[in-house]
């Protein structure tokens, strides 16, 4: 019995596990649209890492303020003589930010939550259900304006960790039905008749098999972040320093009629980042058809 | 009979949310740092902080929170909503004034994007991979990327501005009143489109992309090739068959919607400039008006469980295999 | 007598986005007027897809390509989509194997049943208005509830004006599939097609089912299409037995002389690895290899990869032809054709 | 007295009840009587059949003997040693001895390991370390399920169903355990493949010299495949004979119906028995014994009283108040 020299048996990575899939389904070449999707987040991800070398100007030098777009300045200049475009561009920083900050927020107490709900079950599954029945009840943004004019200073962290605070259950509960169906496969069954302890069923069978919806969750919610941020700093119950469209939305809003690229610039990036995920989600659901 | 106690018992669990919540807002609020009086008096100059000591006695508010929060529930039992800090009004008497236009706004933007949704995704859903459908489709999406305040700018800027054909904010133009019922009438309607479409824009695409798939799998179920192979006309059974199944997850949807509305609300209503409940719960938020934030609050929290309850009862009516 | 229906050559793809798949390739085979068909096959072998193109059910991605289906005489795919309508439920009609999905949850038994009642028996045009208004002739109801109550009877369901009125999910599994029966024979079609109708139910309920099929026969005088991957099932109810593989029919024949004497070697072959009573000595004989991929079939006889009498250079070149090899039986499979006809292939 | 031939497995009046919960508080209202007081044991190197329709509690049986239920009440003994007093870590080192494969061939592999990490995993729980020791291994008992080598680097989901039961069949038995349970393998595997099933398992039994508790709802594949046979009715063992004796003069009118009822390919002439109405709730089963309500020969007896489960002749039992 001749060993096959190519490979032993070694740890298999998510990443070889999602090439075999993909590299087996013809589908990723057929859905174009998360391919498009995916192109955009990587132009944005790479405008958030180095937003000097494409912003013309440092957001902050002034020019002559109220120019429509121009060669020099092709997205015109805000009120206060700001470049736009370089405000644009260095907004996709802190929305890329924002997103992954509140997301990280979300899947730890989501993962911890959802996790032990999902596995456990018993009083901690109904605690965890109880409190995302009543978070869910509650109209979001209204609680977000509460919670967020709690803080004289509103720095972008206290956002984050206010809308992340509101989030994690909406992640919680998907994470909890994924583990409490991954948890009565026989796979896991199998596992357990062999006598593998808790700990090894979690690690090796239960988190790598949530890995892909937890992905497509990713992309849905990054985008209801970004949105949350938009519409609070809109309200005005933003972080005025920092460089998030929204921010400049609400600048561009009394001087509609007469400069309206002020608001419109910033918006369309928002717009488009919104759209890009989206198309991301909605793609990768298609190819694994995982429906979360 | 079942049905009534099935709802009886729901409103008895309705009663312990309520409370908690309301504790959990007027915590909320008052961890908040700064107080009503600080803001309006500011403590600068020395003398003024007696004044505002005293003030704060007068206003109780430098009692313990507990008391404050059941000083201020026995007043609500009593009917009293208490006063506005800033301009001395009754608070019940500001919230009925502004009750109106928001509910008259959110009862629009609801219908309009229950019965848009639910026609276009059915649509969609029945001529799959027609040309009508990739249109939806892609209109949908677009709309679920369009943040709702960045809809209405690019709507007045359009419509008003350029075209000139809609206001650019408020509910009536001023010698509206005066002329015909149906010039009055006409304004009053110009004066809704813009915030009504961009209120409920979001939800038409989310609802639309939601309707549509849930009578794709529908339509692909066994119970539908039954109703075929009785020799039914395809519209009996879209209409009939399928369609009742597809809505039940929708209104689940709706219930949960109308809390997202109320947030939509705010932010339309401080871009049109719309006298509504909105408006006035982020003025409030920033002049810190307690008195008055909690009775929104209150009515907020209210028509969200009233909403939920609503559409439980509906969907416990409509599904037979849900026992209550 | 004129046969009831007659199939020829029938073949419906489903054009799938990973390639086209050959659910029915190319089938024919005929039906008396009193006789039982039962389609044997294994998953995969296209014996529902035959079921559904009958009834003209086969929705997008499949489509029927080619062939023509006489059902008494007149070619079904020719007619148009409301004669087709008419003879639906009416004159043909079908069961399926899962009666938890076939039956919509949101409507009771009752109202279900009823609708082909009122559609085939009433002569009403069968729109949405005429659902909507029919709910307000009351007299025409009270006849309806009544056929519906007496349907239900006759399929052994007990006090069926209580559970008229009941939801699907109020049923067990075998007062399901009765209630499935009697839709289905509730306008006394001439032809029912049963597909895998006791698959999911268990073996004294099976039992049940087929012995309510049996009388249903003789009363409603309706002939059987039963389709089964089961032959223990349909020797218990049907004359004729077909056996179908990967989209292609391998053998025609009645049931006495296909048990005693199979002819082709998949049915051979089927017979002997199939457990059954009585067989605790004997060592079960295995097929091997695995289903074939419809998408890119065998070249030849489907068969050939896992037929142990495969002729080198003619099964997996050439499609057997489909010969009668005695009166009443067929087969298309090479062994039954002589040497010398086999020259006449140019080989 | 002859030594009785050493028993693997012994169970005592094993029962497991799963709890309702209603109200509320979720308090529990009432329980499921799945497994009602099971008595037998499995013989070392014998092929045990436990045959029922669904829901007669086979399966939650199985479980509890492979650890994956806790039995409400009754003892387990495995080689002499009761499962309920020993120590946690001895019972681990008895599950070792147990290998099981599961019905549904598609959901038994982990869709994210690879088949060679797959088929090794008991041996990484049992803390082998040695990585060429367990190479070795999984090539020699993938060659024991004809399989390729080249299967080592596959993903479950490039398998076909009977493939990927094999490599379940691998799983099981890479260990040498001394039991092997197998619950419903071939009833989702297609009709051509299921022989190539059943004789691999029957081969690797007589090789192994294993001890196999063979569950399935199917009577000729039972005949087929076990030397001793239980038949299972609501929870309990109604009969339990060798398979030759069973099969040829059941005693136990549920046995006698449950074959008589079988549809055999060719013959169509016998008399069947047809039982009436449906396997009553385990809810709460009826009294005394539980077949009676669709038992062709019950007596008032049946209802009053619960029938012994006693040796009719050597070997062979019955729980019958007709035949005491």
């Amino acid at each position: 019995m001749e060993f096959p020299k190519e490979s032993s048996i070694e740890e298999t990575t998510a990443l070889e596990y999602l090439f075999s899939r993909l590299s087996g389904l013809r589908k990723l070449k057929r859905n174009k649209a998360s391919i498009v999707g995916l192109c955009i987040i990587l132009v944005f991800i790479v405008l958030a890492l180095f937003p000097n070398v494409i912003a013309p100007y440092h957001p902050f030098t002034t020019f002559r303020s109220r120019q429509s777009p121009s060669s020099e300045h092709w997205f015109g200049t805000d009120t206060l003589g700001r470049d736009v475009f370089s405000n644009v561009i260095w907004g996709v920083r802190t929305t890329f930010y924002i997103g992954t900050a509140c997301v990280l927020i979300e899947l730890v107490i989501g993962l911890l939550m959802g996790g032990l709900a999902g596995y456990l079950g018993g009083w901690i599954d109904d605690l965890l259900m109880r409190i995302t029945d009543i978070i869910l009840a509650l109209p979001t943004l209204i609680v977000l304006i509460l919670a967020v004019s709690m803080f004289k200073v509103r720095s972008i962290n206290i956002i984050i960790l206010v809308m992340g605070l509101i989030g994690w259950p909406y992640m919680a509960r998907v994470i909890r039905s994924q583990v409490l169906s991954i948890k009565t496969t026989p796979y896991v069954e199998a596992a357990k008749a062999m006598g593998a302890t808790t700990q090894r069923i979690i690690f090796r069978h239960i988190l790598p098999n949530i890995i892909l919806p937890i992905v497509i969750l990713i992309t849905i919610h990054f985008a209801g972040y970004v949105l949350w941020e938009a519409s609070l700093t809109f309200l005005g119950l933003g972080d005025p320093n920092s460089f998030s469209w929204g921010v400049m939305i609400m600048a561009g809003k009394n001087v509609l009629r007469s400069c309206p690229w002020i608001s419109t610039y910033p918006g369309l990036f928002l717009f488009i980042m919104l759209i890009a995920l989206q198309i991301l989600g909605d793609g990768l659901r298609d190819i694994f058809d995982i429906r979360v | 009979m079942r049905l009534r106690n099935y709802i009886f018992r729901r409103l008895l669990m309705i009663v312990p949310l309520f409370f908690f919540t309301t504790i959990l807002v007027f915590t909320l609020i008052h961890l908040a740092p700064g107080d009503p009086v600080m803001i309006m008096f500011g403590t600068s100059t020395p003398y003024m902080k007696d004044i505002v000591k005293e003030m704060r006695e007068t206003y109780g508010l430098d009692k313990p929170l507990y008391i404050q929060y059941f000083i201020w529930l026995s007043r609500v039992f009593r009917g009293d909503l208490g006063y506005s800090y800033l301009n001395t009004r009754k608070v019940i008497q500001m919230i009925s004034e502004r009750g109106w236009p928001t509910i008259e706004l959110m009862v629009l933007a609801l219908v309009f994007s229950v019965v848009i949704s639910t026609v276009f995704g059915v649509f969609a859903a029945v001529k799959r991979h027609s040309i009508f459908d990739n249109l939806i489709t892609t209109t949908a999406v677009l709309g679920r990327g369009m943040p709702n305040f960045w809809l209405a700018m690019n709507l007045i800027l359009i419509f008003s501005i350029y075209l000139g054909w809609l206001p650019v904010f408020g509910r009536f133009t001023v010698g509206a009143v005066f002329s015909s019922p149906f010039g009055y009438w006409l304004d009053r309607i110009k004066h809704l489109i813009l915030p009504v479409i961009s209120l409920s824009a979001f939800q038409i695409a989310y609802f639309t992309r939601l309707i549509r798939s849930t009578m794709l799998d529908v339509l692909g179920q066994e119970y539908i090739i039954t109703a075929r192979a009785k020799g039914l006309k395809e519209s009996v059974v879209i209409y009939k068959h399928a369609l009742k199944n597809a809505l039940l997850p929708v209104v689940t949807v709706v219930g949960i919607y109308i809390g997202s509305l109320m947030g939509g609300a705010a932010i339309i209503e401080s871009l049109f400039a719309w006298p509504g409940m909105g408006r006035l719960l982020v003025n409030s938020t920033y002049r810190r008006e307690y008195q008055v934030l909690m009775s929104l609050n209150m009515i907020i929290i209210f028509m969200v469980l009233v909403s939920n309850l609503i559409t439980d009862v509906v969907y416990a009516y409509l599904d037979p295999r849900i026992k209550y | 007598m004129s046969k009831l229906l007659e199939i020829r050559d029938l073949k419906t793809y489903y054009f799938t986005r990973d390639g086209v798949v050959k659910a029915v390739d190319g089938v024919s085979l005929g039906m008396e007027k009193g006789e039982n068909l039962g389609i044997a096959g294994e998953s995969g072998s296209g014996k529902s897809t035959l079921g559904l193109s009958i009834l003209r059910l086969v929705r997008t991605p499949g489509r029927i390509v080619g062939g023509e289906i006489l059902f008494k005489g007149e070619d079904i795919l020719k007619k148009s989509y409301d004669e087709m309508r008419r003879i639906r439920g009416a004159e043909i009609s079908i069961i399926f194997q899962d009666p938890t999905s076939s039956l919509n949850p949101v409507y009771t038994i009752g109202d279900q049943i009823g609708e082909a009642i009122t559609l085939h028996q009433h002569k009403v045009g069968g729109g949405m208005l005429n659902w909507l208004l029919g709910r307000f002739n009351l007299s025409r109801a009270r006849e309806v509830n009544e056929k519906v109550e007496e349907i239900l009877r006759e399929t052994g369901i007990s006090d069926a004006s209580k559970r008229r009125g009941d939801y699907p999910h109020q049923f067990s599994g075998g007062m399901r599939q009765r209630a499935m029966i009697a839709m289905a024979l509730s306008c006394t079609p001439d032809l029912l097609i049963a597909d895998e109708p006791t698959t999911n139910l268990d073996v004294t309920i099976e039992a049940q089912i087929l012995e309510l099929m049996k009388e249903l026969q003789k009363e409603f005088d309706t002939a059987f299409i039963l389709i089964s991957h089961n032959l223990g099932t349909i020797s218990e109810l049907c004359d004729k037995i077909a056996i179908m593989y990967a989209g292609n029919l391998m053998e025609l024949s009645d049931i006495k002389t296909l048990f005693e004497s199979p002819k082709h070697p998949y049915t051979e072959a089927l017979l002997e690895a199939i457990p059954r009573l009585g067989s605790r000595g004997k060592r079960l004989s295995s097929i091997p290899g695995d289903i074939p991929d419809l998408i890119d079939p065998p070249q030849g006889c489907n068969f050939h990869p896992r037929c142990k009498y495969m002729i080198d250079g003619i099964c997996n070149r050439y499609t057997p032809p489909f010969i009668e090899v005695e009166p009443g039986i067929k087969v298309s499979c090479f062994k039954y054709i002589p040497k010398s006809e086999l020259s006449g292939l140019g080989l | 007295m002859i030594k009785k031939p050493e028993s693997l497995i012994e169970l005592e009046n094993i029962k497991k009840y799963f709890p309702i919960r209603g109200g509320i508080i979720s308090k529990v209202v009432s329980s499921v009587h799945a497994v009602d007081g099971v008595t037998f044991n499995i013989r070392k190197g014998e092929t045990f059949g436990l045959v029922g329709e669904s829901g007669c509690g086979k399966t939650t049986t199985g479980r509890i003997i492979i650890g994956l239920e806790k039995a409400t009440e009754g003892t387990i003994m495995f080689e002499g040693l009761d499962l309920n007093r020993i120590a946690e870590s001895e019972v681990r080192e008895l599950r070792r001895k147990m290998g099981a494969i599961f019905q549904d061939p598609h959901l038994s592999l982990d869709p994210r390991m690879r088949i060679g990490s797959v088929i090794r995993e008991p041996l990484d729980i049992q803390g082998f370390v040695n990585k060429s020791e367990k190479d070795e291994a999984v090539l020699k008992i993938l060659e024991k399920v004809r399989l390729e080598p080249s299967y080592i680097n596959r993903f479950p989901h490039e398998l076909s169903g009977g493939e990927k039961q094999r490599v379940a069949i691998a799983r099981a038995l890479i260990n040498n355990p001394e039991f092997l349970l197998a619950d419903e393998p071939i009833s989702s595997v297609d009709v051509s493949i299921r022989s190539q099933i059943l004789n691999l398992i029957k081969d690797l039994i007589e090789e192994l010299g294993l001890t196999c508790l063979f569950i399935s709802h199917d009577l000729s594949v039972i005949e087929y495949m076990s030397d001793r046979v239980g038949v299972m009715y609501l929870g309990r063992l109604v009969e339990l004979a060798p398979v030759e004796t069973l099969y040829d003069n059941p005693q136990h009118p549920y046995t006698e119906a449950l074959l008589s009822a079988i549809p055999v390919p060719g013959e169509r002439s016998k008399e069947r028995i047809i039982l009436k109405g449906v396997v009553p709730s385990p809810i709460n089963p009826p009294s005394g014994c539980r077949f009676r309500t669709r038992c062709p020969y019950v007596s008032i007896k049946c209802s009053k009283e619960e029938p012994k489960f006693f040796e009719i002749e050597k070997d062979h039992l019955v729980a019958c108040n007709l035949r005491s």
